[in-house]
């Protein structure tokens, strides 16, 4: 709890801060030389938020996928490794979860969980085949994980329109009843916002990756070898068997985020032309938020706000909605350049400073 | 059966020359008075100045903007899950109809439907069975017979390619539907399938249509959307320099491609009128005709599918001739194309 | 296969690669200096972006040929404005290299994204460029077998990478500005000592990927594509990534890399053309390229090493 | 003229870091042709001056003059300019270059319009340098593949391509073997003798009675006497530098041997080229006694430690440890069974420098009770475990949550030797266990290494110094290529046998057995 408060109160939490303000600033400024009303369009991006119990309840289903593969990146990135491929990893989570639920018919109590356990496995094993190719022949896994994305891509694509097509459709048939996790009185509290489980899961995804990591003997092998695999391996933790096991969980974690996908918002899965992007949104989220399970969860919410928001932005204020990646950019940017913001606090203070001897 | 039927009413059913331009075919026109409407579509990750689909589409709502003076918007999605908060955006904004353009929505249109039923929702592409969506469907088979016939007709080769985007329903029937065309009118001409595995990537259209045109096809109709443009620009390439017997050939889809690519390269395009049928349906809903629950598949006969009258400058009368004969084969039903394998 | 079908797929993975050699050199210069550069996506998107507007508008203008070339200085200059970000946020501010590449690609693909809709009434992509580059041949060297039609009838660009490489392989391992950047990147504080200025030096690399990567973005909009949208540069930055990890931050290897990748997604199309391929799910064909390089890497022997330092910001005052 | 001599002066030089005052206003004179120690704990402030002098730090306050100038060294550049070149502690030099390379690294012999760099003229001015004042390296040689003690000559000529007069080693022996000490010491004074001046950053000071014309100590970032080493003594030196009396000698009594505990016989191990790294190593270590390793650098030490640890696999041969068979297992086993090891490389093998002292404190013992309980740990054991061991072991450090890396090199070694000999383990293997550490930091470690002893342990001793083996060891092994092939006893032998055994065994065959101490 003491660091709690230590946090919010040291530089660390104003660097954030400032950091989202500058962000916020930057794309203001971009609007208005594009001919924009700022105000509106961030009074319309609140609003979309903010302004609704359906949009609230939207804003945390955007949230939940990203959240998911944030976790992913970020504990990759604890582990020493970085894993570009979430992307892939939440395909595999998908396709696990959409074949359960489509061909496999059980009672809501198992069905739903089998669903959830195969999906998040298909994710594990597409990331333990990158951890498995660097720890078994060193093959670094930024070049493996960019490839099994693509693999993975064109592999559900298969599985989907060989398998589980709904004939006449580019989809698979719909899950069934029994292994949706929407909740179904939320949502009708919500006003009929996809309101599911993942979002629940996922929050019990930040509370598993800090006890993980930090609180259990096999997390602290993993971040050793993150940090130094050469004491690691003197020390007698297996580095190869860690490197295994650390992509199997960022995979799983990955995978999670396509499995809620499914079962809670989609209830079926195309055959995809591209990536949709979460996975690489992952990344972005991770950095956000410092590769720490809380800050990832910020994070998350943030880029889960920001992006929902632009849409009513483009609706409410006319702006275009990529205006709000300059500004998920720049706040990243500004949170990773810590030295640029002091640079910018020391030159105010030097200008007030002057102001005054004048 | 029913569903694929446009019975309800023949409201949707166009009634014009294959050609027409939807000014012409307005036939209230100005007449009706639509300010009190507003209309809207959500697009899937394209948006809307993609040059075929979803900007047909959107011309087709900004001709009913000019015609009644209604209130029309537009919103695109940047991933799968945002179709369905875009489409309630409008739904709950109290727009009179919101379209849905693209197979790809079908699901959202039909949640939102299921969910807002006082709403007014149609799809373009789809098939919603919910008694306040309208389905646009196209018959694209038909359509793709009758450029096949001009493919078959007019190859030199013999060899003909075909470059679809992603093997997915709407893609076969164009494939099925070309291939029975050039059968129809050269049996001993081989066609080339080749299957890019996406709708967005020129790169890959132009490489598959580069080793089409070296494997001796002197045609290649696409349906792969901006993927296309690829083909497109690898056949403009390769007429840079060719002598005239070597010169290549592309039949456009969806709009009328020769105005966007050039006539030097478009042989002809399989239309498919987006437009007209967002200009139809959205006016049937002014006038009070909205074709609630019903799915209409247009086809020939609606003039839903068809050829542009600018195919006249590279395709010569007799064989426009022949096109117009199948065409009425198929309308009077005897012949029919296949959709599905 | 006969050997006018393997010179049409060589032709074709040139295609494919030119944007990715470039860009992967522009890797190679950013990293050799220590600069770790996964903004190669944004850089690109960055030059397809500026080359599809300014060939557009010289076109307009009615200067012709010279629109596409227009187009790639136009490419360059904007890589270039991308690159100053990350340099200005890795070099000085010793901000994370990787975080800050991230940030590259993504405010590239809002950036551009944002000024095509301002530029071109709302649109998601610029209009089409007609004036593009052409293929040109070879007189003499395009009559040699396979590699005549593969080689000696390429775009313009295609010659401007492959003569890149050799001059970046030149500089890099002959003159002494090269050795210095190598020596920047595999330990500054070495470099610091003798007086070469580190700083400098990664500036000089990290916006010369810029240069590089840009042109590579720009190649794709001149030769693919002829216009600019959401998808124009999608995943090419990382390939062109994967390509200097994998060609072990070497000109030569990279262009031996991107070859590869060039050669393994023609061989997608060329597989289409035969029978046996109507029973293989089309799937499959798509994966091979992916699948084939992780085989290779696979089989490759010896692990890359990345220069020393790369990663790590330098501060004269630490250990 | 005294001022004529004097080729640096440096006045009242301060230089804060953030928390320390790394230089407290020092006064520091070097005159010309001298070879001038300066000496003081770790962390004293020694490196931190000539980093100010080398012009990689600018000092808070205090003037420089070079040759009676006042000068402004606000770089490396501007120091190279002024005749001054450093030796850093840590070489900088680029590992995948070539020697000739890293020499011309920025002074350049071009050729083709400035265009190329000319490699072959490079070539040959770095050798014709290097026979001028007989340090003999390999231009081509690529840094990677030449021994510590040639990578120093590098440094060396590098300070000297650039016309360098005044040279600044900084701890330039910490690294080397007695042999390449030796031969340093030579090129030293070969250079004084061409009119260079130096400054030596050393701990050692029988390197400074030997070699060194004057010296300067500091303690805690002052400077407390500056003398002529003529007329003082290596106690009066330790006592300044401490500020408290230090034995440099070691009381130890005599070994009271037991059982054998660790017995190697014929052991091979494959090296990097697929050479035998390990040729049929034999020795046996009992219960009480520190055997030391004797050697020169790169005959196998590297791969005994570990192979005897399990990180390397054997290819013949046994390791039995209280008579149980250890060769091909796990690292955990083996250390399960009663191993640990003090590695050579504290910061790349010993600690994870980004974690806190609390957790590198049970790098090895993490998963054992009391600390790991049914999956978790339990971190109020570790800390209390850690609380501990910083305490007896007089590890400095702030708090146990202070990241590891901001320990001076001396407290990370006492850490480390906490957590070892905490394991209570059967065979410790101490590989340079003070390496690059202070006079009061070596007594400390010593005095632990012999307490095991005493306790009826067995300690393997592995190091390159011969004045550490000969005072510390019982018994003392010489490996040679890959084989023990000599074993004597400290009061038996001195270093001239030593030291010859360890280059040639030839000349003294008959050594191994027939020696056997008992
Ligand atoms: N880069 C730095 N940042 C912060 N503090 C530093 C830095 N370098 C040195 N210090 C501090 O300055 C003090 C003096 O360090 P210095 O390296 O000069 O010691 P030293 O006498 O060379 O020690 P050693 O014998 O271990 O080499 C140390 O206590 C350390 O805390
Ligand atoms: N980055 C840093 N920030 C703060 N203090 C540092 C830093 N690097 C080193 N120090 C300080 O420098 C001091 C000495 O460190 P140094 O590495 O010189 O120790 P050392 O005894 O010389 O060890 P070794 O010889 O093994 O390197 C320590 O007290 C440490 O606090
Ligand atoms: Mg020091
Ligand atoms: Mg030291």
């Amino acid at each position: 709890m003491n660091k709690l408060i230590k946090a919010f109160t040291k530089e660390s939490a104003l660097v954030p801060l400032i950091a989202i303000l500058l962000g916020l600033i930057v794309g203001a400024v971009i609007m208005l030389l594009g001919g924009y009303d700022p105000i509106l369009a961030y009074r319309s991006l609140l609003g979309a938020v903010f302004g609704h119990r359906y949009d609230f309840g939207e804003t945390l289903t955007a949230i939940t996928p990203i959240l998911f593969t944030g976790l992913a990146v970020a504990f990759a990135f604890r582990t020493g490794l970085f894993n570009i491929g979430a992307e892939g990893q939440y395909i595999m989570g998908m396709t696990g979860a959409t074949v359960i639920g489509v061909t496999v018919h059980l009672p809501w109590y198992l069905h739903a969980p089998l669903a959830i356990i195969v999906g998040a496995l298909a994710g594990g094993v597409w990331g333990m085949i990158a951890g498995y190719l660097k720890a078994a022949r060193g093959v670094n896994e930024v070049i493996t994980t960019i490839m099994l994305n693509w693999i993975a891509l064109h592999l559900a694509n298969y599985i989907v329109r060989q398998f589980l097509l709904e004939p006449g459709k580019g989809r698979s048939y719909r899950v069934d009843d029994s292994a949706s996790v929407t909740i179904g009185w939320l949502s009708r509290f919500m006003d009929d916002a996809r309101m599911h489980w993942g979002m629940v899961a996922a929050l019990l995804g930040v509370i598993f990756f800090y006890y993980f990591l930090w609180r259990t003997k096999q997390g602290f092998e993993l971040r050793v070898v993150g940090a130094n695999p050469d004491a690691a391996s003197y020390a007698g933790i297996s580095v190869s068997k860690s490197v295994v096991k650390a992509m199997f969980i960022s995979g799983a974690l990955a995978g999670l985020a396509g499995v809620f996908q499914v079962l809670g918002v989609f209830h079926n899965q195309v055959i995809s032309a591209g990536h949709t992007g979460h996975g690489f949104d992952g990344i972005a989220v991770a950095l956000l938020g410092g590769n720490n399970p809380l800050g990832v969860l910020f994070g998350a919410i943030l880029f889960g706000v920001l992006s929902h928001g632009a849409a009513e932005m483009s609706f409410g204020a006319n702006v275009p909605p990529e205006i709000i990646r300059i500004v998920i950019g720049s706040v990243i940017f500004f949170v990773a350049a810590p030295g640029i913001i002091r640079w910018l606090l020391k030159r105010a203070a030097w200008k007030k400073r002057k102001e005054e001897a004048i | 059966g029913a569903k694929n039927n446009n019975d309800g009413g023949g409201a949707a059913s166009p009634s014009q020359s294959p050609s027409a331009s939807p000014s012409e075919s307005a036939a209230p026109g100005q007449t009706v008075d639509g300010k009190d409407f507003k209309f809207a579509m959500v697009t899937d990750v394209g948006g809307i100045n993609d040059k075929s689909f979803n900007q047909s589409a959107w011309e087709g709502l900004n001709k009913l903007k000019a015609d009644t003076g209604a209130e029309v918007k537009n919103l695109e999605s940047k991933e799968a899950s945002n179709y369905l908060t875009n489409l309630n955006k409008f739904v709950r904004d109290g727009y009179n109809l919101t379209w849905g353009i693209g197979f790809l929505l079908e699901d959202a249109v039909k949640e939102s439907a299921d969910k807002n039923p006082d709403a007014r929702l149609a799809i373009i592409d789809g098939e919603v069975q919910a008694p306040n969506v309208a389905s646009i469907k196209f018959a694209e088979n038909e359509g793709a017979f009758l450029v096949g016939v001009v493919a078959g007709s007019m190859t030199k080769s013999n060899k003909i390619g075909f470059v679809g985007g992603i093997d997915i329903p709407v893609i076969k029937r164009f494939e099925l539907g070309f291939l029975a065309g050039v059968a129809a009118v050269n049996p001993d001409a081989k066609v080339e399938i080749n299957y890019t595995g996406a709708f967005d990537k020129a790169d890959l259209g132009k490489a598959a249509a580069a080793s089409l045109y070296n494997a001796g096809a002197d045609i290649v109709f696409h349906a792969a959307g901006a993927t296309g443009n690829g083909v497109f620009n690898e056949a403009k390439e390769r007429n840079k320099n060719a002598s005239a017997d070597k010169k290549v050939w592309v039949i456009g889809v969806d709009k009328d491609q020769s105005l966007e690519f050039g006539d030097d390269v478009t042989l002809t395009s399989m239309l498919k009128r987006v437009d007209e049928a967002v200009y139809r349906v959205s006016m049937e809903m002014i006038e009070g005709k909205f074709p609630a629950g019903q799915v209409t598949t247009l086809g020939l006969k609606d003039d839903g599918v068809g050829l542009p009258d600018t195919s006249k400058a590279n395709v010569p009368q007799d064989i426009l001739d022949k096109v117009e004969e199948y065409k009425q084969k198929i309308i009077s039903g005897e012949i029919t194309v296949p959709t599905a394998e | 296969m006969d050997a006018a079908t393997i010179g049409h797929m060589l032709n074709t993975a040139f295609v494919f690669s030119t944007a990715l050699i470039l860009a992967a050199l522009g890797g190679i210069l950013s990293e050799r200096s220590g600069v770790v550069n996964i903004g190669l996506e944004g850089l690109m998107t960055a030059g397809a972006f500026a080359a599809a507007v300014a060939a557009y508008k010289a076109q307009e203008a009615g200067l012709g040929a010279a629109s596409p070339w227009i187009g790639v200085l136009a490419g360059a200059i904007f890589g270039v404005l991308f690159a100053l970000i990350h340099a200005v946020a890795t070099v000085t501010f010793r901000a994370d290299q990787v975080v800050s590449g991230i940030v590259i690609n993504f405010i590239a693909g809002g950036s551009t994204l944002y000024l095509v809709k301002l530029l071109f009434d709302g649109a998601g992509d610029t209009a089409l460029v007609n004036e593009v580059f052409h293929k040109i041949k070879i007189p003499l060297l395009s009559d040699i077998p396979i590699l005549g039609e593969g080689l000696f009838n390429a775009y313009p660009t295609t010659y401007l990478a492959l003569i890149l490489v050799g001059a970046i392989y030149y500089m890099l391992y002959k003159t002494a500005f090269g050795l210095r950047l190598r020596s920047v990147g595999e330990h500054p504080g070495a470099a610091d000592t003798v007086g070469i200025k580190v700083l400098r030096m990664r500036y000089a690399a990290v916006l010369m990927s810029g240069v590089l990567a840009g042109i590579g973005g720009a190649t794709i909009a001149m030769t693919t594509t002829g216009s600019f949208s959401h998808n124009t540069i999608s995943g090419q930055g990382f390939i062109a990534l994967a390509a200097v990890i994998f060609g072990k931050w070497n000109p030569l290897g990279a262009l031996g890399a991107a070859l590869f990748f060039g050669f393994a997604q023609s061989i997608n199309n060329v597989l289409q053309l035969f029978d046996f391929s109507s029973h293989v799910p089309p799937e499959f064909i798509y994966m091979l390229p992916y699948v084939l390089t992780i085989l290779v890497l696979v089989g490759a022997v010896g692990r890359s090493r990345a220069p020393g330092a790369l990663g790590e910001p330098y501060s004269p005052g630490k250990r | 003229m005294e001022q004529a001599k004097t080729v640096v002066e440096m006045r009242g030089i301060t230089k804060r870091f953030p928390g320390i005052v790394a230089n407290d206003s020092v006064d520091f004179k070097l005159r010309k042709g001298e070879i001038h120690a300066l000496l003081g704990e770790n962390g004293a402030g020694k490196s931190t001056l000539m980093n100010v002098l080398f012009g990689l730090y600018q000092p808070e306050e205090g003037e420089i003059f070079v040759n009676g100038q006042q000068v402004v060294i606000d770089g490396p550049n501007k120091a190279i300019k002024l005749g001054i070149g450093m030796v850093h502690q840590h070489f900088k030099l680029v590992h995948p270059f070539t020697v000739a390379e890293n020499i011309i690294l920025g002074s350049e012999p071009r050729k083709w319009m400035g265009l190329a760099v000319d490699k072959k003229r490079a070539g040959e001015q770095v050798d014709r340098l290097s026979k001028q004042y007989g340090l003999n390296v390999d231009p081509y040689a690529k840094i990677d593949e030449i021994s510590v003690g040639m990578q120093q000559r590098v440094e060396i000529l590098k300070t000297l391509y650039r016309g360098a007069d005044i040279l600044i080693f900084d701890e330039p022996t910490a690294v080397l073997t007695p042999q390449e000490i030796g031969e340093l010491l030579v090129i030293m004074r070969n250079l004084v003798a061409q009119g260079k001046s130096i400054v030596l950053i050393t701990h050692k000071l029988k390197e400074i009675m030997t070699i060194a014309d004057s010296v300067t100590i500091v303690r805690r970032g002052k400077v407390i006497d500056s003398l002529p080493v003529a007329g003082t003594n290596p106690n009066q030196l330790a006592e300044k530098m401490v500020g408290r009396e230090v034995s440099l000698k070691l009381d130890k009594k005599d070994a009271a041997l037991g059982e054998p505990i660790l017995e190697v016989d014929g052991l091979v191990v494959k090296g990097r080229q697929g050479l035998n790294a390990l040729n049929g190593t034999s020795f046996v270590l009992k219960r009480g006694e520190i055997l030391g390793i004797a050697g020169v650098e790169g005959n196998g030490q590297s791969e005994l430690i570990e192979a005897l640890t399990g990180l390397r696999s054997v290819a013949g041969g046994s390791i039995k440890i209280a008579g149980a068979e250890m060769a091909g297992e796990k690292p955990r086993t083996i250390s399960e069974a009663g191993l640990s090891l003090i590695p050579e490389d504290r910061h790349k093998h010993g600690l994870v420098l980004d974690f806190p002292v609390r957790d590198n404190m049970v790098l090895e013992t993490y998963y054992q009770p009391p600390f790991n309980k049914r999956g978790f740990l339990d971190y109020k054991a570790i800390g209390k475990h850690a609380e501990k061991l910083v305490k007896d072991f007089d590890v400095r450090t702030p708090s146990i949550m202070t990241d590891a890396r901001a320990l001076s090199g001396g407290n990370q070694q006492k850490a480390i030797i906490a957590r070892e000999v905490d394991k209570n383990p059967e065979v410790l293997i101490a590989a340079q266990p003070t390496r690059g550490l202070d006079v009061g930091a070596i007594e400390f470690i010593h005095k632990r290494l012999v307490e095991q002893r005493n306790m009826g342990k067995a300690v393997l001793l592995v190091s390159y110094e011969l004045d550490e083996i000969m005072q510390l060891s019982d018994r003392i092994a010489v490996i040679y290529e890959g084989r023990i092939v000599g074993e004597v006893k400290p009061s038996e032998t001195n270093d001239r046998e030593l030291g010859l055994m360890m280059t040639d065994y030839k000349q003294k065959q008959g050594g191994p057995d027939s020696e056997q101490a008992d």
